[in-house]
């Protein structure tokens, strides 16, 4: 069966906030891949893109941990920048102005160290023209927690998010770290926190070693995995967390191409984002637009919403929008 | 003099290669000639990048691309010719493709060397497959007239560069570390007889190479010296400056090599 | 620096234990992957190899999980077999008695669904000839918790190894998952109750879903991530678990060849398994014994012990032995 | 009569053969000749099984060989030729491989089909690349004097086995889903005419298509009839009985398709 008009690639990764977060296609280059989107401009149309997420920045300026950073694993990669960025005062001043007169939404990806130094960063980018939404990052050790992550624990990550919550009416993305045990649990305990949505996976911790030098082949001994490596486990969390939440999900984790995509929009995900895969081709992203549409329209989809968590028989994610 | 070179400014495509030529050189290396798109051979210099997909379609392992630098261009064949040595297992991938099998290419990335006018006399100094950015820098400078003087250092006599690779022009002075052709020990030894004749030094090999080269210059250095700009290796991902995995610890701060680089001013780097 | 005599590959498991584990090399073929060893008893010389684990044994027979049960994944797999396997009695009657007869030892892995069940267990291999040590897959859901695996949780991880310990005088391996939020802890709780040695990872918990059928390519919807794609979360929790413990670790998890095992070495595991490589390679476990023969001789090394925890500053795992 | 077949018994090697001829045949599949080691090809039968494996030295993606039967020998040249149809990325990398190019190759696997010594008739019912195993068989049975017929089935007129890859004395009749050749249907349906003439059916292709064979069978079916082997087809990963990913219900309990198959008598397994 097909049908004369395009399947919509439209997705609402906000439907209960004012601000919006209508994307006009459900591909998001995830954050610290993409650079602040300026990086990739004049290799492929940024504008067609559903949103971009914009690299990690934090409340101080930093210069990032010693090289080497990243280093080649099966099928995966490893990296260890340590959050290079110009701090969040210069950032607001150097690239939401630019976005601003840009038609991609921009997604603001940050961290921080304490649940106060959170709220305060979302503060100050509640009002900054040229931002759409913010993705908060809390794969980072809470440093009143002897370093413990944020996102391992679900008081913790509820802690972030419904401070961070009170601090903005912008969309609220949280991004969950995979290296919790019940990575449902934590995404209920996010959910109930009023946020916008969820995105996950950020990197698994992984370490490789040179058998000539014995050291780390990273400087910070160990980096975080992504890549098609870890695919099976971002589907599978996705699908456990699409059980557990009825907000959107972006999934994200080695998509590289359409059929990697499909798994996770059928898992549950309303959006996805491509991290890795834009070093490997930088046109992947783009390229998975044309292909979702080809691929929905070739199977009579009204919307890629036809799909989301088809897979899954105790789908909820989005199911109230 | 640490003179600010230029960013990264010429295009940047994805294209699929059809490899022409595959050929052995230096021993151990591989020259390897595939078509590129239109309209790309104009913005080509010396010292610019191409990222090279290490596996095939369908295979995600290796992932990353690999750096290499433009070696010559034919640019009534449309074709770039890169020298590659295969390190491991992605070199060994990329050098295995036969002519008519395709390579996927990211480029053209980097910043250049940059001559300077009134430059006269050049001294590249190269260390193994360093020798080519500066082979194409070689060219370009003798097409305009210039005097270059082309030191390459190498293990033993078969992994040099052949004479004939280079222009007639160009005076090609060889060091090997087993003495089997030209001064025995290192290139940089060579490179002390040439830091009063030369108006620029361009650079390119190992770092540890880049590192006794700067000790020469700094011991012989009188009044400003020859400007020295060198092309840095690290290891990278996305060549565009996205994913700053291959900063520079500059002067100024931390620099991406594969856009604020890969050639930086010898004396804007922080030396460790 | 080069010597004479060739380096020794003979490493202690089990150096308190008077029952003794000492392999003459440290290349074991891991569970789930070689069968009861006699799968590859007309493909490789498995009595040149340190010691095999036979395939995980419960104490009821099991039919395992409906197919399909594997699914290969970016440089990995999935497999959910389900613990197919003829119960422990009927295993002990078939197996053992055929071994008792080889050079090589014979490790046997087993889990169980209570703390009781697994001291069951033990209690009965205790004494069967043939078997030279337990290994103890605690990766399997505790039933008197709902579901939740042991091996997350470090109470639940100590009373499954103080109660196999008890009931047994045979070297014990406690077999640790990787989906543990602090794997260190874990290690040390089980290190605790005086077991012999720890092996680690077992397979991370992963999904495919197969675009055209719009299911899990798996029927059980799940299944256990390995090979090469995981390296590097194993060799990171080897290296984190090696700074926790004093006992021998085993390590585990994508080693195809010399470089990977020498990862595990380096990271602080005195002997590796290698279990998805079998079926891509089963020469690799051969070829490994080889391999490290030369590359140790090569480096002038008087024996494998010379290089365990040598890329790890805090390396403490079998230094008292 | 569900008679137990044997189990695996020929001997296993892990090897690298040097491709010595790859050409394409039914269309979109291909025929890949290897060598293989001495002393192998006196153990092969029709019905043993491969697994190759479909990824470069260096690579691990993908990482799990594939199962292919064995479509036929050359026992002087000491090469093996399978029949491929590249389904996926691991079909495809095994099939892009050239003349002088290698294979890593993992057999002789499975057990075999049975020619029962008073058996005359045979029966051969193959869907696309099923035909592959039933090729062999033809050619043992043909050379022992048996009468054979081979049905195969394919989509289209382009995706059937030339005549010619069949020894003269097959009686080779086809069918083809959109009637391009032969009857317009599925092959099983050509089948039924031959339920009392045969002795023994051998058969292999899609699961969907054995069932519908089955099915044929037991409407037809009067007296004992005729054995029936089918070559199953699962996902595997050691094909040597240890890992159990590729068991097959049947009513003797679970069994692994490598080693106990993946030649089973159709009516020892239990149907879904
Ligand atoms: C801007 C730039 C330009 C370059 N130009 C060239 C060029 O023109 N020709 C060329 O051959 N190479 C060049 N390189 C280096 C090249 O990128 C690497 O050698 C390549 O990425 C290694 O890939 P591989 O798959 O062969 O080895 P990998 O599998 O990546 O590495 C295998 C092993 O070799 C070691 N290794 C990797 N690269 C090197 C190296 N360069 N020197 C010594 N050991 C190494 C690694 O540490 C590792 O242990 C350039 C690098 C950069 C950053
Ligand atoms: C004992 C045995 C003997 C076999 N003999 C032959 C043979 O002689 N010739 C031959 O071509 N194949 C044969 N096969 C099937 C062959 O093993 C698979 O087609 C192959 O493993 C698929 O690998 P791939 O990389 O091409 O596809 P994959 O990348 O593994 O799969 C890609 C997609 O194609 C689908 N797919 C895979 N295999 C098949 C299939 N067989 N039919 C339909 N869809 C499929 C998958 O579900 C997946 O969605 C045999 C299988 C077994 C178990
Ligand atoms: C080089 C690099 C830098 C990253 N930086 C960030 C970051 O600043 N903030 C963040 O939330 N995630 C960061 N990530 C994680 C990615 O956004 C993504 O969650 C992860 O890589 C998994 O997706 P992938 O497999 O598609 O890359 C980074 C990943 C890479 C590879
Ligand atoms: C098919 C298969 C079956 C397995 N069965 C078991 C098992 O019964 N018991 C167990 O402890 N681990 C089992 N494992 C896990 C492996 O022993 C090993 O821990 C894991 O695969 C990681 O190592 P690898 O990457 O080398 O395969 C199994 C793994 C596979 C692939
Ligand atoms: S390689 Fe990514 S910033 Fe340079
Ligand atoms: S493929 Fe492993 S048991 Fe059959």
């Amino acid at each position: 069966m097909s049908t004369q008009t395009r399947a919509s690639l439209q997705v609402d990764l906000a439907p209960h906030n004012p601000r919006e977060l209508i994307l006009r296609n459900p591909v998001i280059p995830a954050s610290g891949c993409f650079g602040y989107g300026q990086e990739y401009s004049h290799v492929i149309d940024v504008q067609r893109l559903g949103a971009f997420c914009s690299k990690g920045i934090t409340s101080q300026p930093r210069a990032g941990n010693p090289m080497p950073r990243i280093t080649e694993t099966p099928a995966g990669m490893l990296n260890a920048i340590g959050l290079q960025n110009p701090g969040i005062d210069a950032f607001i001043k150097k690239y939401p102005p630019i976005w601003e007169h840009w038609d991609v939404p921009a997604i603001v990806n940050f961290s921080a160290d304490t649940v106060e130094e959170f709220a305060e960063m979302a503060r100050k980018l509640d009002d900054v023209p040229g931002v759409a939404a913010l993705e908060v990052n809390i794969s980072c050790p809470n440093i009143h927690a002897g370093g413990f992550c944020f996102g391992w624990d679900a008081r913790m990550s509820a802690d972030v998010s419904r401070a961070v919550r009170e601090a903005t009416t912008l969309p609220v993305i949280i991004k969950l770290s995979p290296g919790a045990v019940d990575i449902a649990e934590i995404a209920a305990a996010v959910a109930e926190q009023g946020v916008d949505a969820i995105s996950l996976i950020n990197t698994l911790v992984g370490m490789s070693i040179d058998p000539v030098t014995r050291r780390s082949r990273i400087a910070n001994t160990t980096g975080g995995l992504s890549g098609p490596a870890v695919k099976p486990v971002a589907v599978r969390q996705v699908y456990q967390v699409a059980q557990a939440v009825d907000i959107p999900i972006i999934g994200l984790g080695g998509i590289f191409g359409l059929n990697d995509a499909l798994e996770f929009f059928m898992a549950g995900a309303t959006a996805i984002e491509m991290g890795t895969v834009c070093f490997s081709h930088p046109v992947a992203p783009i390229q998975l637009i044309d292909d979702l549409q080809t691929w929905l329209d070739a199977q009579g989809c009204a919307s890629i919403m036809d799909i989301v968590g088809v897979a899954n028989p105790q789908f909820r994610a989005g199911k109230d929008s | 003099m640490a003179a600010v070179l230029g960013k990264a400014s010429a295009p940047v495509r994805e294209w699929t290669g059809e490899i022409t030529a595959n050929r052995t050189i230096m021993g151990d290396s591989y020259l390897v000639t595939f078509t590129m798109p239109e309209g790309l051979a104009q913005h080509i210099e010396p010292g610019h990048f191409v990222n090279v997909l290490p596996s095939g379609a369908g295979s995600f392992d290796p992932l990353l691309r690999r750096p290499y630098s433009i070696y010559g261009i034919d640019a009534a064949a449309n074709t770039m010719t890169l020298l590659i040595r295969p390190y491991g297992r992605g070199g060994q991938w990329i050098v295995d493709q036969q002519p008519g099998q395709s390579l996927n290419v990211l480029g053209i990335l980097g910043n250049h060397y940059e001559v300077a006018p009134r430059s006269s006399h050049l001294l590249m100094v190269a260390g193994g497959v360093g020798a080519a950015p500066l082979k194409m820098l070689s060219e370009q400078a003798v097409a305009q007239g210039k005097s270059v003087v082309y030191l390459l250092g190498a293990r033993r006599e078969d992994q040099l560069l052949d004479a004939s690779e280079l222009p007639h022009a160009v005076e090609y002075i060889v060091a090997t570390e087993d003495g089997s052709a030209g001064h025995k020990g290192f290139v940089t030894e060579l490179a002390a007889n040439y830091l009063t004749w030369a108006d620029q030094i361009f650079t390119c090999g190992p770092t540890p190479m880049m590192a006794a080269l700067r000790n020469v210059i700094l011991q012989h250095r009188f009044g400003k010296g020859p400007q020295v700009q060198i092309s840095v290796e690290r290891t990278m991902a996305c060549g565009v400056g996205a994913c700053l995995g291959c900063v520079v610890e500059t002067k100024k701060g931390m620099k991406a090599s594969c856009v604020d680089g890969p050639v930086f001013d010898m004396e804007s780097v922080v030396w460790g």
